[in-house]
């Protein structure tokens, strides 16, 4: 099974070189079910943009597979697992090579439908049959929406091919960019729609969760990249509503994730915040095109586009290494855990290479895109136009408060798992996860090392996107390698990696020619001092969580502690999803009310079935 | 004799419906359907446009082959509607040992106002559609109406199965009442169709109620209101 | 050649002259206290004597105890390296410079956060959790600051506008003509973020003794020695950097000649160094609830600010 | 030729009357399905099927309808013997008879031309089928039976009122009065509107209480769940798909008579109704055959959701669907039967763990879930698709909007209880009767999964004809 998933990714990159060396091929065509249609594929730009991050993880999670859920360890659902594992690649990777609605709706109902038997595999859970039946549920009104968008498309342009849209009536352009929001956001998990990605990415294996949270929610990315490529001059609020629904998601997402205790779920939280940030680069991208502006469209499509490398890499990272951490304690919950930097070393290190990245700290990969996205937005300054000041002066700061929130909860997270002493006795017998669990860690650190010292290297394929995505070549002033300092950037890093190495060697050398001791902990006197009594996540959070309890509504149990004596009493705080608990489940719940009160149709007495056949007929005779 | 020579027949029909409805002996519903199908068998001949070709249209007088057909398809409908039908309902409710009583859901006597009220709509209906020049002043398609609207009551209100299978039998004598504007139309070959479908369907329905009876006492279609949400 | 030897000036001070910030503001303190007060240069007695000291570690932390000193003082040194001083460019200058300066001030604290939370202490973590919670709000201040500057700048016609150097650079008087009263708004906002992030009164009390109530000082508690004296160090250039981009912005003047520049801004940078002495003596520490009202307060004071210039 | 089409199930079905062998009996089905299906393609070589004058005729529209229905029966035939070979209580001598009867008189109904013959074969196949649900004899399949058969004789007893009715109308036209199709057709622009609208009513309510409609749909779930799996299948693949003929029929004269907008406001209501109330009944459905039930009364809905939209394309569209909900369905049922044989219980609080406890036949069971919701790649997912696509091209936006949310509704209703039932760990259930995927009773679901999959792949191009043939053939006014 693996090899035969690695030998396909293999042929994917074949696929990708041929078309970095030789160009674009020519599409490639078959009959499709539909006369009018016919199954087209076609790799652009775009198509390896998003291709290189499907291979790359989804390699990473065959080799990761091997030791995490080793089929001898689970004879039940390994194979079938391994299975859907590839269905969803391929599919994935049919999905951005297809060129028509029918083709595309294909690949993408094979992804959404394999994706919930991976996430599913340990059905015997019954939180797991709930999580990823919310998530079925979920995609497929994305799916319903999608349908809506290329039936549309079709009775509009009289072909299931990707044509542009020009003299459409602006009417069903908006439809159809609305279909398209609530089907490709729900996919991507934007932040009202963001309903499933929690559960699921908790409650699958943390390899699935890393191609999930990694490129199939990227999926909802290229579909709306796709999409509005279409458009030659998308209406203005477009933009502005992207935007707005980026900043929303990210900053929510992040203040979500800050309150959680379950380490995927937190991880799946940030996934939400960091489709905020491309989100927002998207959203300037549409800005420049519809107040053409090649600058803030260059910026703001390379930052989004690299931004979804970035989080492709960084993300899955971060999920291997929770996962080999849960591989090894048994569990999820951080304030369970800590001290782990000392049993597993290595994939604390990943880890917190993975944490500095997704903060967007130099010198690693995030701080590039979100350098692009930023540019872009201070970019929109320049002109006087009403929605580009709202994009710059509300989404620049916003991306600095997630850039702080993000420092603050990813401190929290690697500081309680893998610092100080370590809590309770699942980390009693922690171990250092296998070579083939680790090494695909190191691929990924690497890249994000690489893509964060040397952004020069991925450029020229950002631009070609860019501009497959306009439509036309960028002229050359506006171009990202003239618009971004990607010099600049390797030369802050180097400088930074070089102060670094200097300081740190003074430091050694200093430590070393002086005498050391070891102790315990200063603890201003303390008698004595046990590890439960260290910080938690909880209790670093719960600053934050209060700053944010007007979006959060957290649910915190505090019994009070009088008398002398005090018995045993116990606090936990606990910070639910509120879109899914207050708004979906209720109106769920009411439609059920609703349902039910239609089933008094159905009650078994024939007298009132035939009556029914009487009044149809009577309505049906009156209706003229 | 002419289309209008049906009249007083089909008055008597009308007035059947209002006696099935009204009348609380089973026995004597049966009877009464019974009787309105044989005297719609009668009608058939008599009705056929061969005897009496009406201004405007070129009808061929009638053959002896068609008069023939006729004759066997009235007697075949007097045979099955006013004897077979009936003898296979009383023998379904002998060996069912149904109680020779209607039970209706809502009471005779609502039952038969609305039968009134039925009947009323149904000629104002039949009113508003038009009716072909030779026909004037015919009641047939108003009694048709009407008396499958009776049918209808019947099937809606009777709690007995069995009375449902009346409503049923009464629906199609309804249809019958109809057909006889269309003897020409409507070969016999699928008159005797039609005939023997309803012969079928109240044979089976008579088996089923057997079955009903057997499976649980009191055969009344409420108690076969197991299937539900 | 000029600018080889100004870079190298510009490194000089950074590396020379922070601590002796420290001493400043100790000074005045203790003239306000009417206390002699330690000698000017006492901070670098103090780092002399600590960089010979051995040092004592707890045997929970790891190598990431021993990091964050590092990581803390290169970022500040980084940090440093960007912003225009004396002269007109800074050494590290480019288009989204700015980006760099606050990012890389944030990886500092990551690890200085981390470092704390690695004693496993229950007081570095309370730390370390106040410092998370006021960095996330302080960011945001110095963003919407240089939104406004670079606004400011455009309108201004600057060519750089989207780096330091140009936010900061010759044409600071044309700007506060411009907009002076946005400008004025960054500067005060600005000066309540330099107090955040070097931990001053009134949010912070560098020299108090009860743990509970401290957030710097209370994460480096394990700290000693070597790495002590870094952190010491790289506080100070920290210090420094804010009191620098307080200084560009306040003292617009750019004369051609070098040294007066220099000098300028040299006494300039004490001169806040005196601003801050004089309001830990004036002022006593807020309450931990209320600071996050002021630094949200700040915030909207920039917002206002860059509304100013946009719908100028 | 035409004639023998509807003999051979006939004389079938007395071979397998008179065939003592409670063992060979049940091969008797496939034999004579392969037979007629034989026969069929012989008759779709030759260019004019007719017989008796025109009363008996094979035009384009029952071309399809007689080819899916032909292949459709001989592979639910082809699962008998292997279902009958699991369930020995009782005699299957009726239900053979019955099965082969009422092959023959479906095949009637689609070649007649004549309303009234047309009118007579449908009663037949209700009669012929009533005995196949009641196979069981237990009270709840009798209820089923009881209802099933007066509901649809007194719906269909309407449907013979509107076409005397019809021929009524016809009289107008200053010929005699008619009920043969073609005439009718013929006559169509001279026949009396109001008659006609009266007419195309009265059918419309009769043929569609055969058909499934709600709100005439209440006999359809009680009778699919309560009759053996291949009856089930027998009567929403097939019979419904008959009763849509007739609607077909009368439509088109209605067509032909101009009087198309009337008849399709009606069918597109009646369409959208019938999806939105079994998308209600489904909703936590705790019978697992009555959820495909109701899912087969939210296609028929969709059949005429389709003739409602109009145009060659929607045409097109609703009678692919004929063909890919039907082979859908029977996929379902017979995999949803094998499921229940093996638990012994309908009861979905009781079903869990399918995928555990029958492989083959749970999994089946969920892909045809997502077939039938229309995932690509399966067939449904094509017809629903260009139904979708058909209304906006007419401009039916809404109502393309609110099929698109009955979609929504249908999967999370049927879904919720489907995924319940096939997930999880399998209870030990006492009525658990040990039956296991057997060859007999995978194989004929095979090939309804593997002929959907073909179709949502790839559409052969004779079909494709043909099926441009019937709609032009239905619009052809």
């Amino acid at each position: 099974m693996a090899v035969g998933l690695l030998a396909g990714c293999g042929l994917g990159v074949a696929a990708i070189t041929q078309f970095l060396i030789g160009g674009a091929s020519a599409p490639l065509s078959l009959q499709s079910p539909i006369a009018a249609a016919r199954f087209t594929i076609e790799i652009d730009a775009i198509s390896v943009v998003f291709l290189v991050p499907i291979l790359l993880v989804s390699a990473g999670a065959v080799v990761y597979g091997l030791s995490y859920w080793k089929q001898s360890e689970h004879e039940e659902n390994g194979r079938r697992l391994s299975f859907w594992l590839g269905l969803l690649t391929a599919a994935m990777m049919l999905l951005v090579a297809a060129r028509d609605g029918i083709l595309f709706l294909l690949a993408w109902e094979v992804m959404a439908v394999s994706a919930y038997f991976c996430i599913s595999v340990e059905d015997e859970d019954a939180n797991t049959r709930q999580a990823s039946w919310l998530y079925l549920s979920a995609s497929h009104l994305a799916t319903l929406c999608l349908f809506g968008v290329f039936a549309l498309m079709a009775a509009a342009t009289g072909t299931f091919g990707f044509v542009s849209l020009t003299g459409v009536s602006p009417a069903l352009m908006n439809v159809m960019f609305l279909l398209a929001l609530i089907g490709f956001g729900t996919k991507a998990g934007i932040m009202p729609m963001h309903i499933w990605l929690p559960g699921a990415h908790a409650q699958a294996p943390s390899h699935v969760s890393a191609i999930m949270s990694g490129v199939v929610i990227k999926m909802g990315i290229y579909g709306l990249v796709r999409m509005v490529s279409l458009v030659d001059v998308p209406p203005v609020w477009w933009g502005v509503v992207l935007l707005t629904l980026g900043v929303i998601s990210g900053v929510l997402g992040v203040a979500f994730a800050i309150g959680q205790h379950d380490i995927k779920r937190l991880l799946a939280y940030h996934s939400i915040e960091n489709i905020g940030i491309i989100v927002m680069g998207l959203g300037l991208a549409v800005l420049g095109r519809s107040l053409g502006r090649p600058d803030w469209v260059v910026l703001g499509m390379a930052g989004a586009l690299l931004h979804v490398w970035n989080h492709a890499t960084f993300k899955s990272l971060l999920f291997f290494s929770a996962g080999s951490v849960i591989h090894a304690t048994h569990t999820r919950e951080i304030d369970q855990l800590g001290g782990l930097q000392k049993t597993m070393p290595a994939t604390a290190f990943f880890f917190l290479i993975g944490a500095v990245a997704i903060c967007g700290l130099p010198p690693l990969n995030g701080f590039v895109s979100e350098l692009f996205i930023y540019l872009g937005l201070f970019q929109s300054l320049a002109v006087e136009s009403k929605a580009s000041f709202a994009a710059a002066a509300f989404a620049a700061p916003a991306l600095a408060l997630i850039g702080g929130l993000a420092v603050a909860c990813f401190v929290k997270v690697y500081g309680t798992v893998f610092l100080g002493a370590g809590r309770g006795e699942h980390v009693q017998h922690a171990h250092e996860a296998s070579l083939s669990m680790t090494g695909p860690m190191a691929v990924l650190a690497a890249v994000c090392v690489l893509i964060g010292m040397a952004p020069r290297l991925v450029a020229p394929l950002l631009q070609q996107a860019v501009n497959t995505w306009t439509g036309k070549v960028v002229p050359e002033v506006y171009q990202l390698a003239s618009v971004a300092p990607l010099g600049w950037i390797s030369v802050g890093a180097a400088t930074l990696v070089g102060l670094l190495a200097v300081i740190g060697l003074v430091l050694h050398w200093r430590l070393i020619a002086a005498e050391r001791a070891t102790s315990l902990t200063w603890d201003c006197g303390y008698a004595a001092p046990s590890p439960r009594m260290q910080y938690t996540s909880s209790s670093f959070a719960e600053m934050l969580v209060d700053l944010f309890r007007w979006a959060l509504i957290p649910q915190k149990h505090a019994p009070r502690v009088r008398a002398l004596f005090p018995d045993d009493k116990e606090f936990y705080s606990h910070t639910p999803d509120i879109v899914l608990d207050r708004v979906v489940r209720p109106i769920v719940a009411f439609l059920y009310r609703v349902f039910f009160f239609f089933r008094y149709m159905q009650q078994g007495n024939m007298q009132a079935y035939l009556l029914y056949i009487l009044v149809m007929l009577v309505v049906l005779l009156m209706w003229r | 004799m002419s289309i209008q020579a049906v009249d007083p027949v089909l008055v008597l029909a009308l007035v059947l419906n209002f006696f099935i409805l009204a009348n609380s002996q089973l026995r004597m519903v049966v009877f009464a359907v019974a009787i309105q199908g044989a005297i719609l068998g009668l009608m058939y001949p008599i009705a056929h446009q061969g005897f009496n070709p009406p201004a405007g249209v070129a009808v061929e007088a009638i053959g002896a082959l068609t008069l023939v057909r006729l004759v066997l398809l009235a007697m075949a409908i007097v045979l099955i509607k006013g004897y077979v039908i009936p003898r296979l309902l009383f023998r379904a409710m002998r060996e069912a040992n149904i109680i020779w009583h209607v039970e209706s859901v809502i009471g005779l006597t609502p039952t038969l106002l609305l039968g009134a009220v039925g009947t009323a709509l149904a000629l104002a209906f039949a009113q508003s559609l038009p009716i072909k020049p030779g026909h004037t002043s015919t009641l047939v398609i108003p009694a048709s109406l009407a008396t499958a609207l009776t049918g209808f009551l019947m099937l809606i209100t009777r709690r007995k199965a069995i009375s449902q299978v009346l409503g049923y039998v009464v629906l199609e004598n309804g249809i019958f009442i109809f057909g006889l504007l269309l003897i020409e139309a409507v070969p016999v070959l699928v008159e005797f169709g039609v005939l023997l479908d309803l012969f079928v369907g109240v044979f089976v329905m008579g088996i089923i109620i057997n079955h009903v009876n057997r499976s649980f006492p009191a055969a009344t279609s409420e108690h076969l209101s197991m299937l539900r949400e | 050649m000029n600018t080889i030897l100004l870079n190298m000036i510009h490194v000089a001070v950074v590396l020379t002259v922070p601590p002796l910030l420290l001493g400043v503001i100790n000074k005045t303190k203790a003239w306000f206290a009417g206390r002699r007060g330690p000698p000017v240069l006492q901070p670098y007695y103090d780092l002399r004597k600590l960089i010979v000291k051995g040092s004592v570690f707890s045997e929970t932390t790891t190598w990431v105890f021993r990091f964050g000193p590092v990581v803390g003082l290169a970022t500040a040194l980084v940090a440093a390296a960007i912003i225009p001083l004396g002269q007109r460019d800074a050494p590290l200058s480019f288009v989204g410079d700015m980006i760099l300066f606050a990012y890389v001030l944030s990886l500092g604290r990551f690890f200085t956060m981390a470092a704390a939370l690695d004693t496993g202490s229950a007081f570095e973590g309370m730390g370390s959790a106040r410092e998370a919670t006021y960095g996330c709000l302080a960011e945001p201040v110095l963003l919407f600051g240089l939104l406004v500057l670079a606004k400011v700048s455009m309108m201004a016609g600057v060519s750089e506008s989207l780096s330091m150097n140009g936010m900061l650079g010759e044409s600071l008087t044309k700007e506060w003509s411009v907009a002076g009263a946005s400008m004025l708004l960054v500067l005060i906002s600005w000066f309540i973020v330099l107090l955040v992030e070097n931990s001053r009164i009134p949010f912070d009390d560098p020299n108090t003794h009860l743990e509970l109530t401290m957030i710097h000082e209370v994460m480096v508690l394990d700290h000693c020695g070597p790495a002590l004296a870094m952190i010491l160090y790289g506080a100070a250039v920290r210090l420094f950097i804010f009191a620098a981009l307080v200084v560009r912005l306040a003292i617009p003047l750019q004369s051609g000649f070098a040294l007066w520049n220099w000098g300028l801004f040299l006494v300039g940078v004490l001169a806040v160094a005196v601003g801050v002495g004089i309001v830990e003596s004036i002022m006593a520490r807020l309450r931990l609830t209320v600071i996050p009202n002021l630094l949200v307060g700040a915030g909207v004071l920039v917002a206002f600010g860059l509304v100013l210039v946009l719908s100028h | 030729m035409a004639i023998w089409l509807v003999l051979c199930p006939v004389l079938f079905a007395g071979v397998a009357f008179a065939v003592p062998s409670e063992r060979w009996r049940p091969w008797l089905v496939p034999l004579g399905a392969a037979m007629h299906l034989a026969l069929v393609v012989l008759c779709l070589q030759q260019p004019e099927v007719t017989a008796f004058q025109h009363w008996l005729r094979l035009d384009p529209l029952g071309k399809v309808f007689l080819l899916f229905i032909s292949v459709f029966f001989l592979i639910c035939a082809s699962y008998t013997p292997g279902y009958l070979a699991h369930d020995h209580k009782r005699s299957n001598r009726v239900l053979c008879t019955c099965l082969l009867l009422s092959l023959g008189t479906m095949t009637l109904v689609i070649i007649s031309h004549h309303l009234g013959l047309m009118w007579i074969a449908v009663e037949a196949t209700t009669l012929s089928t009533a005995p196949c649900i009641y196979f069981n004899h237990n009270p709840r399949s009798l209820e089923a039976t009881w209802k099933y058969l007066l509901i649809c004789s007194v719906g269909i007893a309407l449907a013979l009122m509107g076409s005397f009715f019809l021929a009524y109308a016809s009289l107008f036209s200053g010929e005699h009065s008619t009920l043969l199709f073609d005439d009718l057709v013929r006559l169509a622009p001279k026949l009396d509107v109001r008659w006609l609208h009266v007419a195309f009513v009265l059918t419309l309510v009769g043929y569609g209480t055969k058909m499934g409609l709600a709100p005439m749909h209440t006999w359809l779930p009680d009778a699919h769940s309560e009759s053996p799996a291949l009856v089930s299948a027998l009567l929403s693949g097939a019979l419904l798909n008959c009763a849509f003929l007739g609607i077909l029929r009368i439509f088109q004269i209605c067509d032909a008579a101009g009087e198309g907008p009337y008849a399709r406001r009606m069918l597109l209501f009646i369409g959208l109704f019938s999806m939105a109330i079994a998308a209600v009944s489904m909703a936590r459905q705790r019978d697992i055959k009555r959820i495909v039930a109701y899912s087969s009364v939210e296609h028929m809905g969709m059949l005429a959701f389709g003739i409602g939209i109009g145009g060659a394309a929607a045409v097109f569209a609703a009678l692919l669907h004929v063909i890919h909900n039907g082979m859908t369905k029977g996929w379902l049922f017979l995999s949803a039967g094998n499921i229940y044989h093996a638990f012994g219980t309908k009861d979905t609080d009781k079903l869990q763990g399918a995928l555990r406890r029958v492989p083959f036949s749970g999994w089946m069971f969920l892909l045809g879930f997502l077939a039938i919701t229309g995932s690509p790649p399966f067939g449904p997912f094509v017809s629903e698709f260009q139904l979708i696509v058909a209304s906006f091209t007419a401009q039916h936006y809404w109502a393309g909007g609110l099929f698109l949310a009955l979609l929504l509704l249908v999967f999370i209703g049927m879904g919720y209880t489907i995924f319940g039932i096939s997930l999880g760990r399998p209870a030990q259930l006492e009525s658990d009767r040990g039956f296991q995927d057997s060859f007999g009773t995978g194989f004929p679901i095979l090939l309804y999964m593997s002929l959907i999959l073909l179709l949502g792949l790839y559409n052969p191009p004779f079909l494709t004809t043909m099926l441009h043939d019937a709609a032009a053939f239905l619009e052809a006014h």
